[in-house]
């Protein structure tokens, strides 16, 4: 049995069953508790859960975080909320280097169970301060992981994963994706956990494979619908789901079976989770290849505000039709 | 500097030699700039409602005396910078509503093209550096302006705004250091309206009197300073932009004041985290443009008649506002990457060289 | 006429011309004054110009570097020194959100002619935390210039026309080139300007071409060497130098030419410069291609302290040797 | 708390019951501690000097007495973390010089296997959490050892130990923030060795009295500690300690110490920046090593035989460690990429999906 959840509720559903299951889950970020998220996504958990396992933080994500860190080190198990993901960039030093790097530099002594996690997107018109896409750019960083749910049910079963997994983890959500409805197994059919770094065929097809993460799988998923209604063309539509690790296999197997790829990519045009998928595809796909593998990525400048200009210069559909067709 | 002084509010700081030297125009500009304010602010919020914008609006009525109040002193050589809650500082300085409102429309008209946005606005010929999203990000920012300023050998102070919640952010401690350190010609002002989104002072900060007094850390001076008068607003500012200008010291001033609406818009939370009987007390009692009109009307250099048709005109400038950006036109997406390299946008030797833009 | 100089005095022959040139350039850093820089790259400066053009920070980089940033927007154009840009992580926002995208948010009312730089590499045994490899991650900001000169007389031009520039231009030094000697042309020769954008061919080749920037091309060059000597193999050498703005055409004619590539990049395997210059090459010049392009870059791991390894876990002469051999 | 007290090196803090308490055997043992710290560093010292390890070596003579005497405070329940000058902390809290020499060495019995080297030495079963190299990194983790402290119910507290130039740092400020605002049991412990690298701590920081003051700003207790004085380190300490504890107060010392070489052996300034009459007075008046020794030697406690003999037992280990170090064998290039994740070196079912790493 499942039922159709919001997003931000199957979220919320697999930070409820956490908290339930290890009282080491504590929940922290701004406005979380009393306030219940800036997103509501954390919307009654303080309530229900109280001072102890839901707790505000004040706007200080070096001093937040890194506490959180320093707490998993002893074997609590924080689940931070960055209000945006865009607030990393406040946090950089406590993000790259003590959770990434303290379980290496003590040779293996210290593990750094966390989870970091909130929105990162664009296209809610809060211009480039509040628009950065960092799921690449995490990624880069061995020590930590990354994934980036594009369903309700990718986002309860991969929080899940994350919170339970010993290792940072990343997790990237999605504004504009909060309200969506999807259906996600009911918890009453056992403990529904997705892996993390394993790929997701959000859309069989055979002529071309569109391999995408986040809110771009949604646009593929509804540009390969015209593809095919209006032009025949069959698109497969892989969706990573994770970023670190990656599910290379899955990748691989695609471009095998269509030998056209084309990347969407919420990142700007240099680098990206995309730079990084054409690398392995066309070294170890090389010979399956048609065609270069192309990308769709965000227009290259920082986010623009304008509600009349911003989907333009994010993927969209449109964007990736329009670059399908240009590939023929 | 002494404790949060209890005291402040019994002064009358009407008589203190900057406000001595305001003439009766002055005080009704003063007057005119705190309504066309909250006019402008009160045409947005409706306009955004409407669903004619998108993204964040962070209102600032019932602060209106801060900005106005602070930006009254700036000369030539004063240049000043806050974060997102920003467009009474924008509206201050002297930039239009047209050029503002065309900005939250995200019309190519706007301030900053439609680039910026609500939290983005800026006008450097008018010494104004936005208009910055990220909590406390802006005050290093401010710190160099104060750094250029003296720099350049000019006799000028930096405005640096920041909320209450902001301050327990690293880069304004790192700011306060620096500027006691190399005593930079640098005014922090915090604009305490009691909370950061849902939290309250008290459940973001720990702190002995008040907030401005963390500047002992730094040896520096601050102050605490009423924000429903701006005779005490602009006395207390003077004092320290003089002091920052004369003799390059920095300090912390905290203004009290409030804020009506939510943190923006969409905090949908706004009622629940104050009380109503706290919201109406600050609006009867503290509201700055109401006890400023009285106080000008008292000293007879405002009439009741003179006061409505301020307010008229300026809900009249609002609404033409509106219109302007409702007619202007869109930036259009060949100019998505105009803006972004000097360089480029000035076709420069240097710009022709390698490729800038990366779009497959 | 030339003479050679140590790439640290390159660079201080570039600041101090600078200083002369622009009443408005000051350098700012921790230790660059009084002390002469940790490395030694602002030796004699603070002597020669002062407290008013060398100014001593303390170590608060966020609000030092944010400080610069803001005294750019009036005209001054400092030259910020990071100690090791792996501070970088501390000073995040101030990097990436203010000195990258005020212009673009004030519509282009505003420009930050800044320069940062500082040393920007791995294996020198300090570890994870001081070992960062920054330039990709740079390069993928809109408003960012990057670049990473290789050779004392590169450090030279490169750093002139960072400071001329009159966009934020990140220079990725390096501490183990900075003892190394070069030709740097004479002062009384003109003015040597290397315009950022602007790739070099530091070794003619036909058959494979080696691209990397940094002291990867120094590796490289040893490499190539030994390729010629041992195994007849000609690799053409292309240090990029400037990774945005970016050489692509150079890039794309020793592709040409070659028909082979292998990417030297010290960045991590996730990513970096070289996945992006991956994509490109293959988006650009897929029928020149024999076979994919291949990497050497930096064994995936948080960098290590040992002495022992720290040369393995890195690009070096001996893989890049090794990893061409794999390709025949 | 006052100002920085003047008084405070007329007080004679044996007399404190913390100090009471102390048996002889104990007494000798912080001699013994200090000692074998000065002889390992010496140790070190030379062995970088011929060339036998990489990167920064950050020498803690001078300071000794600062992290044997916290230290020697600590119960089952007290954590603690500090900067990259952490071999004395390590040696203090009970790691072998064996291990810490081999990871200076970078070898595989190192105890961070040679992947941490000097800066990042670390014991998580001895509360050790590092040894960590950028400036003020440590002091979140510190704040957040407190805060794991307090979930779990523990009665301890979480000594974050920095430098004098680290306070400037946004991270502390963040920290002593939540610390106080969330009654974290955190003592931060400012080593204040007068100079950042070349920078003296006035060409660093602004501040009134001291820096431990800065606390006031959160509202926090602070106080003021004669480093050289092992009693007073161990009273002042113990009361910032137990306060935490049992109060869950947090607090910041500051304790005036004085490093004899550079900022770290690559220093090549380490003589210009400080006069050599003022090391000198530090080494000759100051030594907090001679001065505990001295202070034993008067009591009665010690003997100048079994101080030698200590002296030498030290230097025949730190001899030994270095002989281990020497003769251990490297890391194998095929361990580069254990260590990074702890589900693929425990080989888990979550280490097998998806690819963890990338190499061409
Ligand atoms: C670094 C960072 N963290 C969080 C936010 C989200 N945020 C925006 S405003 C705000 C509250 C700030 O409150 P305060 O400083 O008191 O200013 P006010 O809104 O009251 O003017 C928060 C949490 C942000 N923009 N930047
Ligand atoms: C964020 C950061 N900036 C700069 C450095 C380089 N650095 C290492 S130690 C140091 C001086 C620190 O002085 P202090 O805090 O007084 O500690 P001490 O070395 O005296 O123990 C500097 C500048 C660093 N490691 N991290
Ligand atoms: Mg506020
Ligand atoms: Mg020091």
């Amino acid at each position: 049995m499942s039922r159709k959840l919001q997003y931000r509720h199957a979220i919320r559903e697999a930070l409820d069953e956490e908290l339930a299951r290890d009282e080491n889950v504590v929940i922290m970020g701004e406005e979380v508790a009393q306030y219940n998220g800036a997103y509501k996504v954390t919307e009654g958990l303080w309530e229900k859960w109280g001072c102890k396992r839901i707790v505000d933080t004040p706007i200080s994500e070096a001093g937040f975080i890194g506490m959180g860190i320093g707490a998993s080190m002893l074997g609590v198990r924080p689940v931070m909320e960055l209000m945006f993901w865009s607030f990393h960039s406040v946090a950089f030093d406590q993000l790259v280097n003590n959770a990434a790097c303290v379980r290496y530099m003590s040779g293996g002594l210290i593990n750094v169970p966390i989870v970091m996690r909130g929105p990162a997107n664009g296209g809610t018109n809060v211009g480039a301060t509040h628009s950065h896409i960092p799921e690449g750019l995490f990624a880069a960083f061995p020590g930590l992981k990354v994934c980036a749910p594009a369903t309700p049910s990718d986002a309860k079963g991969l929080m899940k994963a994350a919170i339970r997994d010993n290792d940072p983890v990343y997790v990237m959500e999605n504004t504009l994706l909060y309200g969506m409805e999807g259906e996600v197994p009911d918890p009453a059919d056992g403990d529904h956990v997705v892996p993390l770094g394993k790929a997701d065929v959000k859309r069989e097809g055979s002529d071309l494979s569109i391999i995408a993460h986040g809110r771009s799988v949604i646009h593929a998923l509804a540009a390969a619908e015209r593809l095919q209604e209006e032009k025949g063309i069959s698109a497969e539509v892989l969706d990573l789901r994770s970023i670190r690790p990656l599910d290379t296999e899955a990748i691989l197997a695609t471009v095998r079976k269509t030998n056209n790829v084309l990347l969407v990519d919420e990142s700007k045009g240099f680098g990206g989770v995309s730079a990084m998928v054409s690398h392995i595809i066309q070294d170890q796909a090389f010979d399956y290849l048609d065609a270069p593998v192309k990308r769709v990525t965000t227009i290259d400048a920082p986010a623009l505000y304008s509600p009349h200009l911003e989907n333009d210069q994010l993927p969209n559909p449109q964007r990736i039709f329009d670059k399908v067709l240009s590939m023929r | 500097m002494s404790f949060a002084s209890a005291d402040t509010p019994q002064l009358d700081f009407a008589s203190s030699p900057i406000n001595q030297s305001l003439t009766p125009e002055d005080k009704i500009e003063l007057f005119r700039k705190m309504t066309r304010i909250r006019r402008f602010e009160q045409a947005s919020l409706k306009s955004f409602s409407a669903g004619k914008m998108g993204g964040f609006l962070h209102l600032y009525i019932g602060q209106e005396s801060v900005a106005v109040g602070t930006l009254s002193l700036c000369g030539e050589n004063d240049h000043n910078i806050t974060a997102y809650r920003c467009h009474a500082h924008a509206l201050a300085v002297g930039m239009s509503m047209n050029e503002c409102m065309a900005e939250l429309y995200g019309k190519a008209t706007g301030c900053s093209k439609g680039k910026g946005g609500s939290m983005h606005f800026f006008a450097p010929d008018k010494n104004f550096w936005g208009g910055h999203g990220i909590v406390a990000g802006q005050t290093p920012l401010g710190l160099g302006l104060g750094y250029g300023l003296k720099y350049k050998g000019l006799e000028g102070c930096a405005l640096t705004y920041l909320g209450d919640g902001a301050v327990n952010q690293g880069a304004f401690h790192e700011s306060l250091n620096i500027a006691a350190l190399f005593e930079i010609p640098v005014v922090f002002i915090i604009e305490n309206n009691g909370y950061s989104m849902g939290t309250s002072q008290k459940r973001s900060s720990a702190y002995r009197g008040c907030l401005a007094q963390r500047a002992e850390a730094y040896d520096m001076d601050w102050d605490l300073v009423d924000g429903s008068d701006v005779y005490q607003v602009r006395a207390k500012a003077h004092i320290a932009m003089e002091r920052a200008r004369k003799q390059q010291k920095p300090a912390v001033l905290e203004i009290a004041t409030y804020r009506y609406y939510g943190h923006s818009v969409a905090d949908a939370n706004a009622k629940k985290y104050r009380t109503p009987e706290e919201i109406e007390n600050y609006k009867k009692n503290h509201d700055p443009i109401r006890l400023w009109e009285r106080r000008l009307l008292n000293e007879g250099v405002l009439s009741e008649e003179l006061a409505k048709q301020i307010d008229n005109e300026a809900k009249q400038e609002a609404a033409a506002a509106v219109e302007f950006a409702e007619q202007s036109p869109a930036p259009k997406a060949e100019e998505i990457m105009d803006d972004v390299y000097w360089e480029t946008d000035n076709d420069t030797e240097a710009s022709k060289v390698g490729q800038h833009f990366f779009n497959d």
